[in-house]
């Protein structure tokens, strides 16, 4: 095996896209701040986490560069502790959501 | 098999940053990257203790909540935001750097990052400060008036624990870009070795990426629902 | 065995490479770190087992005559703190899955080697902070640090043994996170997954858990540090916190971290058993698989410690649900350790011995297990010897002897020499035995309801206390007897030759002790994991 | 020396036979499972000796043999899962007409109030044959009141009320064990259950003057200056609380709940976390001001509003019927 000085050459990322993502996201944090503004009910807390959710995801995708990443087993890392987080969040309401019902 | 002690055969060949004991620059890429993924979902769960706990008194003292984020300053948090968020875009654009060998805009747009990250933690000294004097820092030193103060403190608890624990976060990441920036001044990194950059970079769209969901959840409950 | 002959040509190895003590403070061999590591867990096991005998000793009478109340609180509070943060959950990881990962799956190191000597530091700074609670009174808030005792009523060392824990758990994140980058992208060629030794797999589901669950006790420890320290009052309901969530937040870690306590010594005894059997094992993919079933499903049942804590009905119906799912991978290890024997050619080695205790005693404790589950049953027997004599039967009498097991297994490619077997097969019988006599009794005092963390009890329960404190004076002996001839055996031992088990597995095909680069060339794999129907037989009985 | 050795606790209520049935079949069951694999184990280890001439015979696995001895199993565990559930849920709902006796604990002891106005520390009388409900709750730290011979167990925390319940079918003397980790005298937070004949608890009940709990609990309600708020006669500030006990409740922020013990119990303490829809947040917070003991009087006594208009009768919760609250909550749902 000959010529590993070149083997880090991954995916350049245009300029451009950066600045897209990065404009996109300002307009999220704009919109979001704007909507809590507003008041929407119970929607509201959706509404925010949605928006968060979605400017979360442009970071990973871009900013992290997990959309040009070539290694399955990252992604598989990354699925592992969001689900890991599911679980704590959502096993622990199992408790808190229905002690109520008595 | 035999033992005769044969020397390893790669040593000559290779990249001065390719440690003992991989065989090819490509697997010691690979492992690093792959390591700071794995330690970014050990600090995934290490917020994720604090956000169950936020979500589970969210859901008890709803009002209390709401009472505690009117509290909060609006416009130093958005504008925190939009800081991080251009952090972000000056660090993304610093590993590109790194890969395409401009050493100059490398250091620079570190520098860059550092200070955004630098004006961060100044507003959120600046608020600390504010909520110290208004006597919401939970403790003896807590007061609040309204209905049910004592679960505005739990809010104000959680709100300091989990922004003190961000801001830890940045402080670290302050340091280690200013490193980074550094051995990118003595030219270490270039399109054949930028991982270290690489890593930091993710490190730092992670804590931004925090701040992502902290913003909304602290600062943006302000209004009331329902009756 | 008294004329032992010394090593024909000394060839260089790990051991003899340096000299000095730096050489051994800043090495990043992981054979070196897992040595440094092997001293300080049996620091660590034997101030533990030391508070053990004293709680053991007030014991021995219904009055609490022997020290204060006060005290016994401590005492138990360390010995489970000790035992369980710095000595069981880094045994088999730290010290043999440290020295033999990267042998076993053909690799000259750890991905990480200085992390790897970090995470050492972490450790031993973490043991210095325990020292200093021990040293300055101790916490008495029990291993579990339930508040609000310990943030608001305890007046004992909680922060300090908090931080302690704390820097341990990072210790145990970071040995986690190189396990898990090291299994998947440094193996040698043609060692693909399905050829890796259990043991490799073993310890690639504990890190899984000490990777995802670790944090999260982390930042409760935190919580409750900043709750002691600022009156922040997270978990304090007289300000509307809930006592529960930290329960909640504690067993998220602390359940799965069982796990991390039983699959390490899971995997050392599928290799024992099929080396001592001279067989692949049986199931090889289900027994894969069941590791990795029960690292997983050990996160979804935390809440069965909280059955009475005052927990929804519904939730609790559900984990304990959730708790049977995880006994059936178990279940399906016991089931193929015992399937491997059949037909088998099977010798009783000392360690061998210790696979046979382990797989009697684990199951003892796992179908105890499955009486907590019962919500029913638990409702009774929970916060009593029941419970203790439960998770002693896993980890003592488990993990502990699959520990002590693997180091006799290993032994000859650790320090290059034999330990002596008659010693070996004597101190195996003596902890079996006083195992026994130890815990057995606590099931019975469990039932009849005496709680646990308790100084003084009512007369009734004498007899079967003085049983179990009698025990564990003959468990004593037993732990101190391998101590002994180890540390006698690496001076007089027998010289060990490359392979003395005629076992399989990479590790055995480089020289005891390994160099430190582990091979001298890059070892290509061409044979599946097990392969005992292509090794020589080897000679009938040592 | 010794004056006992039982290797089997009493059995003195309705629970313990049952728990007790689970638990001999689990012996048995596991028992037999585990002589099973001892068994296999030592024939194999005999049998398959190391000899010389004979080799290891090598099999591969079954999958077959795999899923047999995962799927029993699993068919076996849900089985006890099935069973230990069913004791629970008996466990955790006490009987409609239950006796209540409400329970403070605190480091290091254990404090009872009877309806009918006793007062006990560390010892409880109760009366074979009726359902008995302990309402608990901690001053300080997690305790748990645990009754060996009853076979129940539950924490009791500092903050709100949890709920266990019995009926004793011995008369005798039974621990009382806090099983729950709570501090330097942990082990010294013990007690006795002192069971009784219905006669002679009759008899201990009138042995010393008392005014029941609910009687208490009502002149409470009037010095603290609850009454000038919550009317029985026209709409007050606060809400009218005649049967307010067991009710479904609409909320401000839209959920509907069920006035059980632990809401009337932080309607008190901390009024604003669960107003009542129609009103505004001025009730004062009671948290800190009153003591427990006070404020199980308190509840006691709203509780007794359900039966009596007058809401003095606060006795014994001997069976009258259809518990109240259940009418009206058929509507809501
Ligand atoms: C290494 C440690 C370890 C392990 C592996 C386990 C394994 C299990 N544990 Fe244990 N446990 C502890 C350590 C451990 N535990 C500790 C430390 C505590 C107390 C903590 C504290 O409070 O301080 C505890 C407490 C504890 C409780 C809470 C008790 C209480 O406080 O009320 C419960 C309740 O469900 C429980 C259940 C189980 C179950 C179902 C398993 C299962 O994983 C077991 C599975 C194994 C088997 C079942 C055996 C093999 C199976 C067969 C041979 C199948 C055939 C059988 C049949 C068909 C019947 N454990
Ligand atoms: C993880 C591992 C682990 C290990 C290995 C052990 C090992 C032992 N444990 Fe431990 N134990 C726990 C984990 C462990 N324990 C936990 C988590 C708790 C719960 C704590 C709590 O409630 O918070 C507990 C609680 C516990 C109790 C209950 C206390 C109570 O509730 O009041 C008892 C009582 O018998 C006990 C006994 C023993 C004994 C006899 C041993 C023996 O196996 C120990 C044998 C070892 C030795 C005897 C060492 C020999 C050394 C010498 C002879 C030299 C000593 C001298 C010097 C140091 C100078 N343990
Ligand atoms: C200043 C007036 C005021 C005083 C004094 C007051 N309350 Fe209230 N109370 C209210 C109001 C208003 C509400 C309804 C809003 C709410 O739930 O907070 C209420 C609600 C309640 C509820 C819940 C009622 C329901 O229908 O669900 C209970 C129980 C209660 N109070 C008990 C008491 C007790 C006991 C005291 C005295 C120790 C007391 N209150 C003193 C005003 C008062
Ligand atoms: Cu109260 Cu233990
Ligand atoms: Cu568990």
């Amino acid at each position: 095996m000959v010529g590993e000085r070149g083997i880090m050459s991954a995916h350049v990322v245009p300029k451009k896209t950066y600045i897209a993502v990065w404009i996109t996201l300002m307009i999220l944090t704009v919109v979001t701040a704007a909507v809590s503004r507003i008041d929407l009910g119970k929607v509201s807390a959706i509404v925010a986490l949605t928006i968060a959710t979605g400017k979360a995801l442009l970071v990973v995708l871009f900013f992290m560069g997990v959309k040009y990443i070539g290694q399955k087993m990252t992604i598989v890392v990354i699925v592992a502790g969001i689900f890991w987080l599911a679980i704590l969040m959502v096993l622990s309401m199992a408790d808190y959501g229905t002690r109520l019902w008595s | 098999m035999s033992h005769s002690p044969a020397v390893v055969t790669h040593d000559q060949v290779h990249n001065p940053a390719l440690q003992h004991h991989f065989a090819t620059m490509e697997q010691q890429q690979e492992a690093s990257t792959m390591g700071m993924w794995v330690f970014l979902i050990t600090e995934i769960m290490f917020f994720g203790g604090m956000f169950t706990a936020y979500m589970v008194y969210r859901y008890m003292y709803y009002q209390a909540f709401v009472a505690g984020s009117e509290k909060m300053d609006f416009w130093w948090g958005t504008i925190n935001t939009v800081v991080l968020i251009c952090s972000s875009l000056t660090m993304a654009l610093a590993v590109r750097s790194s890969q395409i060998g401009q050493r100059k805009a490398l250091v620079v747009l570190l520098i860059i990052t550092m200070l955004f990250g630098c004006v961060f933690m100044g507003i959120k000294a600046i608020e600390y400060t504010g909520h110290w004097k208004e006597h919401q820092f939970p403790g003896t030193n807590f007061h609040f008036e309204g209905p049910d103060p004592q679960h505005v403190e739990i809010f104000f608890s959680l709100y300091w624990a989990m922004t003190g624990f961000h801001a830890l976060h940045m402080l670290i990441g302050i340091i280690i870009v200013g490193v980074i920036a550094f051995y990118s001044w003595r030219g270490k990194y270039g399109p054949d070795y930028y991982n270290p950059v690489e890593n930091v970079g993710l490190y730092w769209h992670f804590v931004d990426m925090v701040w992502i969901y902290l913003y909304p959840l602290l600062y943006l409950i302000s209004h009331k629902h329902g009756g | 065995m008294a004329t032992s002959p010394t090593p024909a040509a000394e060839r260089e190895n790990y051991l003899n490479t340096e000299y000095g003590i730096r050489s051994w403070l800043l090495t990043t061999d992981h054979k070196r770190i897992a040595l440094l590591y092997l001293l300080l867990i049996t620091f660590f096991f034997f101030i533990g087992g030391f508070f053990a005998l004293l709680i053991r000793l007030e014991l021995l009478t219904p009055a609490g005559d022997l020290v204060q109340a006060d005290t016994y609180n401590k005492l138990f509070t360390m010995h489970g703190q000790v035992m369980v943060f710095f000595f069981l959950i880094p045994a088999i990881p730290a010290v043999l899955g440290n020295f033999l990962i990267p042998i076993m799956i053909g690799a000259k190191d750890l991905a990480f080697p200085r992390i790897n000597l970090f995470s050492w530091y972490l450790l031993v700074i973490g043991g210095l902070l325990m020292m200093y609670t021990i040293l300055t009174g101790g916490a008495d808030t029990g291993w579990t640090f339930y508040p609000p005792f310990s943030t608001a009523f305890a007046k004992s060392q909680v922060v300090t043994a908090a931080l302690a824990i704390f820097v341990a758990g990072f210790s145990s994140i970071l040995t986690g996170l190189n396990f898990i980058v090291t299994i998947h992208r440094m193996r040698a060629p043609g060692m693909t997954w399905s050829r890796l030794p259990l043991f490799v797999w073993a310890n690639y589901a504990t890190s899984i858990i000490q990777v995802l669950g670790t944090p999260v006790l982390a930042i409760t420890l935190m919580l409750v540090a900043l709750d002691r320290l600022f009156a922040f009052g997270i978990f304090d309901p007289q300000r509307g916190g809930d006592p529960l969530l930290f329960q909640h937040l504690f067993w998220f870690y602390s359940h799965p971290a069982v796990y991390i306590m039983i699959l390490p010594g899971m995997g050392v005894v599928s290799e024992v058993v099929s080396c001592f059997s001279r067989k692949r094992i049986f199931g090889y993919k289900f027994m894969a698989l069941a590791l990795i079933a029960i690292a997983v499903l050990g996160f979804l049942v935390w809440a069965h410690h909280m059955f009475v804590a005052g927990i929804s009905l519904y939730a609790a119906l559900v984990f304990s649900l959730l708790s049977y799912l995880v006994a059936v991978p178990s279940a399906i290890k016991v089931f193929n350790w015992t399937a491997t024997m059949y037909k088998g050619s099977i010798s009783y080695a000392t360690p061998m011995l210790y696979a046979f205790g382990f797989i009697g005693l684990f199951t003892m404790g796992g179908l105890t297990g499955l009486f907590l589950a019962a919500l029913g049953v638990d409702v009774h027997v929970t916060d009593t010897y029941f419970v203790i004599a439960h998770f002693h039967y896993i980890m003592v009498g488990g993990m502990v002897m699959a520990y002590i097991g693997g180091l006799h297994f290993w032994w000859p490619k650790i320090s290059g020499r034999m330990y002596p077997e008659a010693w070996g097969k004597l101190a195996a019988l003596i902890i079996f035995v006083g195992f026994n006599l130890t815990f057995f009794p606590q099931f019975v005092l469990g039932y009849l309801g005496m709680p646990r963390r308790y100084w003084q009890y009512s007369p009734e329960f004498q007899v079967l206390n003085v049983l179990s404190t009698a025990g564990a004076t003959i468990l004593a002996v037993g732990y101190v007897l391998p101590m002994v001839y180890f540390l006698w055996s690496m001076r007089y031992g027998k010289v060990a030759d490359e392979n003395p088990w005629g076992a399989a597995g990479l590790e055995w095909m480089t020289a005891s002790p390994p160099p430190t680069f582990n091979f001298d060339e890059t070892p290509v794999v061409t044979w599946e994991a097990y392969d005992y129907a292509n090794l020589k037989e080897v000679p009938v009985e040592p | 020396m010794f004056q006992t050795f039982p290797l089997w606790p009493e059995r003195a209520s309705t629970t313990a036979g049952g728990v007790d049935a689970l638990f001999i079949f689990l012996l048995t069951l596991c028992g037999l499972m585990a002589i099973m694999i001892f068994i296999m184990i030592l024939v194999f280890a005999a049998k398959y000796r190391r000899s010389r001439g004979r080799e290891a015979e090598q099999i591969e696995g079954s999958n077959a043999l795999e899923l047999t001895w995962s799927g029993v199993p699993l068919v076996i565990f849900m089985g006890i899962f099935v069973w230990g559930a069913a004791i629970y849920f008996k466990e955790r709902t006490p009987p409609q007409d239950s006796a209540e006796i409400y329970t403070v604990a605190k480091q290091w002891m254990w404090k009872f109030q009877h309806m009918e106005g006793q007062r006990e520390i560390n010892e409880l009388h109760v009366p074979i044959g009726r359902d008995v409900k302990m309402i608990m709750t901690s001053q300080d730290v997690i305790h748990s009141f645990y009754v060996p011979a009853f076979r129940i167990k539950q924490d009791v925390l500092p903050g709100r009320y949890t709920v266990a319940w019995f009926r004793a079918t011995k008369a005798g003397r039974y621990h009382l064990f806090c099983a729950e980790y709570c501090g330097t005298s942990h082990s010294g937070m013990i007690g006795d259950v002192v069971v009784m004949q219905p006669a002679q608890y009759e008899q201990w009940l009138s042995g010393g003057p008392a005014a029941p709990l609910a009687q208490t609990g009502k002149q409470l309600f009037l010095s603290l200056g609850c009454s000038t708020c919550h009317r029985f006669d026209v709409q007050g500030r606060g809400p009218n609380l005649m049967n307010a006990y067991n009710r479904p409740v609409l909320l401000d922020d839209g959920r509907t709940i069920t006035a059980d013990e632990n809401y009337l119990r932080e309607s008190i303490l901390t009024p604003a976390v669960k107003v009542v829809s129609g009103f505004k947040p001025i009730m004062p917070i009671f948290q800190g001001i009153i003591s427990e003991e006070q404020l199980n009087a308190l509840v006691a006594y709203i509780k007794s509003l359900n039966q009596s208009p007058e809401g003095t009768a606060g006795t014994r919760n001997t069976p009258t019927g259809s518990p109240t609250g259940q009418p009206q909550m058929m509507q809501v749902q």
